[in-house]
């Protein structure tokens, strides 16, 4: 009973921020929204036993890739804030996107629903914590792919620097 | 039959320059002046290296070729053989096509592969000098190198056809960008009058396909392949004299024979340096490598039939090649491309007139001189260049006394001169002497006749030399040819010239005094083809046992 | 020594000087003056050589020998002794060539050598101070090379090569100083005028090769012994001789090929000495005699006609000519005649003979030439006189006085080549005239005149001969120059002393009356005719002898018996003949002396009375006006025209129809443009409306392609579900 | 009614659509990426849902993982090409940025 009040709890706070940020005229607006978009994710972590994942969520997300966006808007967004509001394209195109977006989320629906799950739901704590079986599994099965990830990143660091650098 | 080297060593041969290719696509070219040069050095020097290679493989296959093997027209006799299928397909309308990725070799392509291979390397020596768009020549001229020696291994018609057009490209940019002051006409000359023949080869090569079911050349030779009521079947029909003669004149263009040799003048005078060498030391020699290959096995009995013109054509193109050379040092620009543009003309007259002996003597020596005019043509086009780069002029009146001020490079000369002149002792005379054994058995007055394009060569060889080594120097060439002595130290040749020269002249002595190495390699192979022509032509049987 | 062994040595022979040549040519800059000491050297070794050859094989005696070695085949039999061997290898057709020694190579061998070497030797003075000095030395030894190869071939083929290459080397020599545009023009003249004698070679060649498919002399003459002629014709055959016999016509400078000879004088005198005097230019002689036995009756009558004609109209001309080597030049033009004149009536000893003779005091008398043109070059240096020309016999005289040896020398191996008794020159002229004679006498009709034209060249020899001897080196000196020139050192002299000792008659026999009672005649004996008997003179067919086994012990012994009707009636021609050429050499002495020396005679009345005579003489006939208006304008506007039609008609025909196929092209253009464009536009016109009804779709803008992305991914969905 | 895998993957769904949405509509260019974060997430919570429903199976949560990280790379290239973007055009509406239709 706890997990659905919860579930439902956090699944109302991600669509509700998620449709702020997506509907907002203003940036700052959908930015913040995208926070709680980010948190309420991270609690859906939590529910499904992902601890690591949701403290990952939380120090990632909101603390670095939000804060980018944030220097992003500032940066872009003409510091006098005359165009913080982003005013969208026209309503034809919001429609059709609208259509389109619902088909998707039916047709995703439909599946989700229709499909027969094979699902073998573990008893749900027979852990402590999944920190260490990720770990290990990093450092063991997942190694090549870790290392690569780790290059990849110091290569997007230089890239964007270089990028973002003025001429 | 598998390759005897285990590994494909012709498709390396044939697309090495390919690789090459590609190779030069990817050096960058710098931004300041410097960089440039030096990835122009890079470039040039792929292309050496490329071109080493292949000429390596050629001596490998030199070595490894067996020479009892006759080829021709039997198929399992052919050495290093390659045949895979390549496009196997019906298509609506036209039927069921099969085109075949065959390769291989025989008595009387290994000669002329050894000669592209020679040819094209020491080509690139003089193609060092070329400052325009470097990146594009050096491309093309790999580009152009794939096509010629696909030429001389393919025994697909098909496949024939691919690198015939495959060549033709290149040689039109290498022509028309990197020419002289007239270059798009020549280029568009060259281009056009090129493909005239290459039409009337499609058609003749698609008529064959419908009568016998292969694009195999060898196939087309045995005339129990052609399918009964095909329009080729049968011996001695008109469609067969008419299809033999569309494909004479397509080759004849290439050669060229007179009367269809007037792109070749313009197009080397036009052309810089190293494409005229290898226009005349290998292009040329496509043109009787696709009679004696296609042509004339495939319809011997036409060649029956048009023998004594074939003759006359050789004996026309001799004495009227000569003719048109001893008569620059009166007419026109005395351009000394063009004369010896001209003398290309005559030699390979000499060619078709051993062709059309049918006789043993008269077709080694034929392809024997293709050879030798390969070398000594390539030769004498280097030697202009040498002083083009020099001089910015190639005027015959305009030297004089460069003996005195070039004696090693008068020396090299003079071989490549006398050998051309057919002096005994260089390989051009024992071709020469040859075509002329031969051909006198067939077509005894028709060679006589012939023999004045031996008086005329020496003449305007020997004009040429007077004018342009001997005497006294005029004052405007006293002085260093270049002044700052960066480009050319000394008066004499430069290591570069002397890199493309000297191989080519050890060629023509060795062959000179001791022919035996390039006769023994198309001996079985001629043989085998004149027994094989020999019920359909007039052969000089004068001699008991022949 | 065993024939084998001569054998290689006349390899090494044949390869010594080609090794000079490839020193000289290639370390000639390096090793500076040491070139001409490492050329003489190689020379003195191959005349040394060439002696062992002369005197084994002349005078030695082989037992019969087959060897095969590999592809080599050696032969060796008292006649000849040869090697064969297969050089151009078709598998069904085996063209072989070799060398092989018999009498007349071996005497020619000695010949070459010695000339060659003392020209060598004479050249190390006389060129010294040329700037290409090494070079000069190199040439001499490709000649060499090359002569030795005409000289020891067995075969057309390599008679043909060495014959081209001769030719060349004496193309090189002429134009050594080649800045001169003379010499550079007489050089490409001798090349070509040679090249078209070479043509009718060739075509003697190709004939011989079609009929017997080889080109041994030995299997030639075999296979035309056994009856097969060419072409199954006897004309043919005699049309196949005088076409091989075309190539000695230009290489002997015979009628009408003659005219590339005198010009030939431009090149070192030495070279003239040497080539255009004494070997490459008897080559043709040699030539002749080497494939006599293939002639017919009517080619010798051919040959004789033209030696004889050679002879007599050289004589005319050399009659005014002013120039000290042309003088000379046409004498050996005349000479050579009389060598080819008497192959060709039959005097095939007599013939060779004077080539052997002529050999030595021709070039003693052109390095006698070399000896004054060099001694007056010398001084016209140091007086700083460069308006004179040291060649010019107007601007000699006196020269006996400043130049004893040289004088001397001169002055005998004038008379050798005048015919005066007790030198080779009259042994050997004698016998040919006697030949002529005895030819005439039997052929009768209008043969009569080859004997004329002989003895009337032998009166005008001895005339121009001493003209020249009394012009430059009697009387007064006529320039400044003339009086102070010097005796040359013993490097010149040697040389000369050398060849006009070897102008007395005791190395050919011992009386000096007659050459018969010599060596000379039993080493060469006339060839067997392989011809059919009855295309062949039937006083030369030869009765009860056996060709095959001529040793020199044998002929000893036949030699009383004459070998056929000629040598008869060339023995009883022999006493009139020789006391006609005396008186008649002695007139023309006698002439000689009476205009030039004692003045007695005025020449310029002689002149002003035969004006017309004269000028024909001193313009050489007008060959040279003939040739130049005919031959050379004739191919030169060939060539003219030939280019101008490739350039204007052919060339024009092709531009021509390009500019049809264009304008043709400009028209179906415009027709296309109209009518077929039309439709075509209509279709594509359609095509492009649809095309920016969907272009709509192509924004540009991310988003629209991430929509349509959507959208395709919900439709493939659904289809696919 | 428990919390079964379809409410987890319904939410995912939504998410996704809304993120759709924001592409598609969004003329500011960051605000476009915010939609690709959104569907990232969607993903993530999707790997997350199966790992749970499938025996708790780590292999999910590793991928989420990288998806993270793949995140933050994105978005932090992605920024700098905005900014760059921005040098350029002076404004980052990625409609009007339509060279590629040329």
């Amino acid at each position: 009973m706890l997990e659905e009040i919860v579930f439902w709890f956090f699944a109302l706070m991600i669509i509700g921020s998620a449709l702020v940020v997506v509907l907002s005229r203003n940036m700052i607006y959908s930015v913040f929204a995208l926070l709680f978009t980010f948190f309420g994710v991270a609690g859906i972590y939590v529910l499904l036993s992902a601890d690591f994942l949701a403290v990952t969520q939380i120090m990632i997300y909101i603390g670095g890739i939000l804060v980018l966006l944030i220097f992003g808007v500032m940066l872009t967004s003409k510091i006098t804030g005359v165009d913080v509001k982003s005013g969208q394209t026209g309503k034809v195109q919001m429609f059709f996107a609208g259509i389109i977006s619902l088909f998707i989320i039916v047709l995703l629906f439909y599946i989700a629903v229709s499909t027969n799950w094979n699902r073998v739901e573990s008893t749900a704590y027979e852990v402590n914590s999944t920190i260490e079986i990720i770990g290990k599994q990093l450092l063991t099965n997942y190694l090549l792919a870790f290392e690569s990830a780790s290059v990849l990143l110091l290569i997007a660091i230089i890239g964007a620097a270089l990028i973002a650098r003025r001429k | 039959m598998q390759s005897s080297l285990g590994f494909p060593i012709l498709t390396w041969l044939v697309f090495l320059p390919i690789i090459g290719m590609l190779l030069v696509l990817l050096v960058p070219l710098g931004k300041d002046e410097r960089s440039r040069e030096v990835s122009h050095i890079i470039m040039r020097w792929i292309t050496v290296v490329i071109t080493f290679i292949q000429l390596i493989l050629a001596i490998v296959i030199y070595l490894n070729y067996n020479k009892g093997l006759p080829g021709v027209n039997d198929a399992s006799t052919f050495q290093f053989v390659e045949r895979l299928t390549w496009i196997n397909a019906n298509f609506p309308i036209i039927g069921h096509i099969k085109i075949e990725y065959f390769l291989g070799i025989d008595g009387l392509s290994v000669p002329m592969v050894l000669l592209t291979a020679i040819v094209c390397f020491v080509a690139v020596f003089p193609s060092f000098v070329i400052e325009k768009g470097v990146k594009g020549y050096f491309a093309m001229y790999l580009l152009l190198d794939t096509g010629m020696m696909g030429v001389f291994v393919a025994l697909d018609f098909f496949l024939f056809y691919v690198f015939w057009e495959l060549m033709l490209l290149p040689m039109y940019f290498l022509i028309g960008i990197w020419g002289g002051p007239r270059k798009e006409y020549a280029a568009i000359k060259f281009f056009i009058y090129t493909l005239v023949g290459s039409v009337f080869m499609l058609l003749v090569m698609i008529g064959l396909y419908y009568s016998v079911g292969s694009f195999s050349i060898i196939d087309m030779m045995n005339p129990e392949n052609f399918k009964p009521n095909s329009i080729f079947e049968g011996m001695h029909t008109t469609i067969r004299y008419i299809a033999f003669m569309a494909l004479f004149i397509g080759f004849a263009i290439k050669v060229p024979s007179v009367p269809f040799h007037t792109w070749l003048p313009d197009a080397h005078v036009e052309a810089p340096t190293p494409i005229s060498v290898i226009l005349a030391g290998v292009l040329l020699k496509m043109g009787t490598y696709g009679m004696i290959r296609i042509a004339f096995p495939i319809f011997p009995d036409a060649v029956g039939y048009f023998q004594s013109l074939i003759a006359w054509v050789g004996m026309i193109s001799i004495i009227y090649g000569a003719l048109c050379a001893l008569g620059q040092h009166k007419v026109g620009q005395r351009d000394f491309k063009k004369l010896i543009a001209y003398s290309s003309v005559s030699h390979m007259g000499y060619v078709v007139l051993g062709l059309a002996s049918m006789r043993p003597e008269g077709i080694s020596g034929a392809i024997f001189q293709m050879f030798n005019h390969g070398t000594i043509t390539s030769m004498l086009f280097m030697i202009v260049g040498v002083i083009y780069d020099r001089a910015h002029t190639r005027g015959l009146d305009e030297f004089g006394g460069l003996a005195n001020k070039m004696p090693v490079y008068t020396g090299i000369m003079m071989v490549a001169f006398f050998a051309a002149i057919g002096l005994p002792g260089l390989s051009g005379f024992i071709s020469e002497a040859m075509v002329f054994l031969g051909a006198f058995n067939t077509y005894p007055y028709l060679t006589i006749a012939s023999g004045l394009g031996i008086i005329l060569g020496a003449a305007y060889m020997l004009w040429t030399l007077q004018k342009v080594f001997f005497g006294n120097l005029p004052d405007r060439w006293n002085k260093p040819w270049d002044p700052t002595g960066k480009k050319f130290p000394g008066d004499d040749l430069i290591a570069r010239e002397y890199l493309a020269l000297v191989p080519l002249a050890i060629i023509i002595i060795y062959l000179g005094v001791y022919p035996n190495p390039m006769l023994s390699l198309m001996n079985t192979s001629v043989n085998y083809f004149v027994q094989f022509m020999k019920p359909y032509v007039l052969i000089g049987n004068f001699l008991s046992g022949m | 020594m065993s024939g084998e062994v001569l054998l290689y040595i006349g390899t090494a022979i044949l390869l010594f000087p080609l090794l000079s040549f490839v020193i000289n040519l290639f370390f000639g800059k390096r090793i500076g003056k040491a070139s001409s000491i490492v050329a003489t050297s190689i020379l003195g070794v191959v005349l040394i050589l060439s002696f062992i050859i002369f005197y084994s094989k002349v005078f030695g005696h082989f037992e019969n020998k087959l060897v095969q070695n590999g592809n080599i085949l050696l032969e060796v039999s008292d006649k000849i002794l040869q090697i064969k061997f297969t050089w151009l290898d078709l598998q069904t057709i085996q063209l072989k060539v070799g060398i092989g020694i018999d009498n007349l190579a071996a005497i020619m061998l000695v010949v070459v050598a010695l000339i060659s070497f003392l020209v060598h030797l004479f050249s190390i003075e006389y060129m010294s101070g040329d700037p290409r000095y090494s070079r000069y030395f190199a040439y001499l030894g490709l000649f060499t090379f090359s002569m030795n190869g005409i000289v020891l071939a067995n075969n057309f083929l390599f008679m043909y090569i060495f014959w081209e290459l001769v030719g060349i080397s004496s193309y090189l020599l002429i134009g050594f100083w080649y800045e001169k545009k003379s010499a550079s023009d007489a050089g490409k003249k001798a090349f070509l005028v040679n090249r078209v004698g070479d043509l009718g070679f060739f075509i003697g060649i190709m004939i011989l090769y079609f009929s017997y498919g080889t080109l041994l002399f030995d299997d030639i003459f075999g296979s035309i012994a056994q009856g097969r002629l060419p072409f199954d014709s006897e004309t043919i055959l005699t049309l196949a001789g005088i076409f091989v016999f075309c190539g000695a016509i230009g290489k002997s400078a015979q009628f009408p090929l003659h005219v590339w000879l005198p010009d030939a004088m431009e090149g070192p005198t030495p070279v003239s000495a040497l080539i255009h005097a004494a070997t490459m230019v008897a080559a043709g002689v040699y030539l002749t005699a080497r494939v006599y036995a293939m002639f017919t009756a009517s080619a010798l009558s051919f040959i004789a006609s033209i030696g004889a004609i050679t002879a007599f109209l050289a004589a005319t001309i050399a009659l005014t000519q002013v120039d000290f080597k042309r003088v000379l030049a046409y004498s050996t033009v005349s000479q050579l005649g009389y060598m080819i004149m008497s192959l060709g009536v039959g005097a095939y000893t007599m013939g060779f003979f004077h080539l052997v003779t002529h050999a030595w005091f021709k070039a003693a008398l052109f390095l006698a030439s070399g000896s004054v043109i060099h001694a007056m070059h010398h001084a016209a240096h140091h007086l700083g006189d460069h308006h004179t020309d040291p060649q010019d016999i107007r601007n000699m005289g006196g020269l006996r006085k400043t130049m004893p040896w040289t004088y001397r020398t001169f002055l005998f191996v004038t008379l050798a080549i005048c015919g005066v008794p007790l030198t080779s020159g009259f042994l050997s002229k004698d016998g040919i005239l006697a030949g002529t004679l005895a030819y005439a006498q039997l052929t009768g009709g209008w043969h009569w005149l080859i004997p004329i034209a002989g003895f009337a060249s032998a009166g005008l020899t001895a005339f121009y001969m001493f003209r020249l001897l009394i012009l430059s080196f009697h009387g007064e000196p006529k320039t400044n120059v003339a009086k102070h020139t010097k005796e040359n050192n013993w490097i010149i002299l040697l040389p000369l002393f050398v060849l006009s000792i070897l102008s007395f008659w005791f190395f050919y026999s011992p009386n000096p009356l007659d050459a018969h009672q010599g060596w000379f005649p039993k080493a060469i004996v006339q060839p067997k005719s392989v011809v059919p008997d009855e295309q062949q003179w039937e006083f030369l067919l030869i009765n009860g002898y056996n060709q095959n086994e001529h040793t020199f012990q044998q002929v000893e012994h036949a030699s009383h018996h004459y070998i056929n009707g000629f040598e008869e009636a060339m023995h009883h021609a022999h006493y009139p003949a020789m006391i006609l050429s005396l008186l008649i050499a002695g007139t023309g002495i006698l002439f000689a002396f009476l205009f030039y020396q004692f003045k007695i005679l005025n020449p310029d009345t002689i002149v002003n009375q035969f004006p017309l005579l004269y000028k024909v003489s001193y313009k050489k006939w007008y060959f040279d006006e003939i040739y130049n208006a005919t031959v050379v304008a004739a191919t030169v506007g060939f060539a003219k025209i030939s280019a101008l039609f490739d350039l204007k008609i052919i060339d024009g025909l092709v531009n021509g129809s390009a500019w049809v196929a264009r304008n043709l092209g400009y028209f179906i253009g415009h027709f296309d443009n109209i009518v077929i464009d039309g439709l075509v536009n209509l279709i594509a016109n359609l095509t492009g409306f649809f095309g920016s009804m969907v272009r709509y779709l192509q924004t540009g803008r991310v988003q629209t392609y991430v929509a349509f992305a959507i959208v395709g991914l919900i439709l493939l969905v659904y289809f696919l579900f | 009614m428990g919390v079964g895998l379809t409410n987890y993957i319904v939410l995912s769904a939504i998410l996704f659509g809304l993120g759709i949405f924001a592409i598609i509509t969004r003329k500011n260019a960051i605000l476009v990426l915010m939609g690709v974060e959104l569907i990232l997430n969607s993903a993530n919570i999707n790997f997350v849902a199966f790992a749970k429903f499938n025996k708790l199976n780590i292999e999910g949560h590793i991928a989420a993982i990288f998806v993270i990280m793949l995140a933050a790379i994105e978005v932090a290239v992605a920024l700098a090409i905005v900014l760059n973007i921005y040098q350029n055009y002076k404004h980052i509406n990625v409609d009007e940025i339509d060279s590629l239709k040329e």
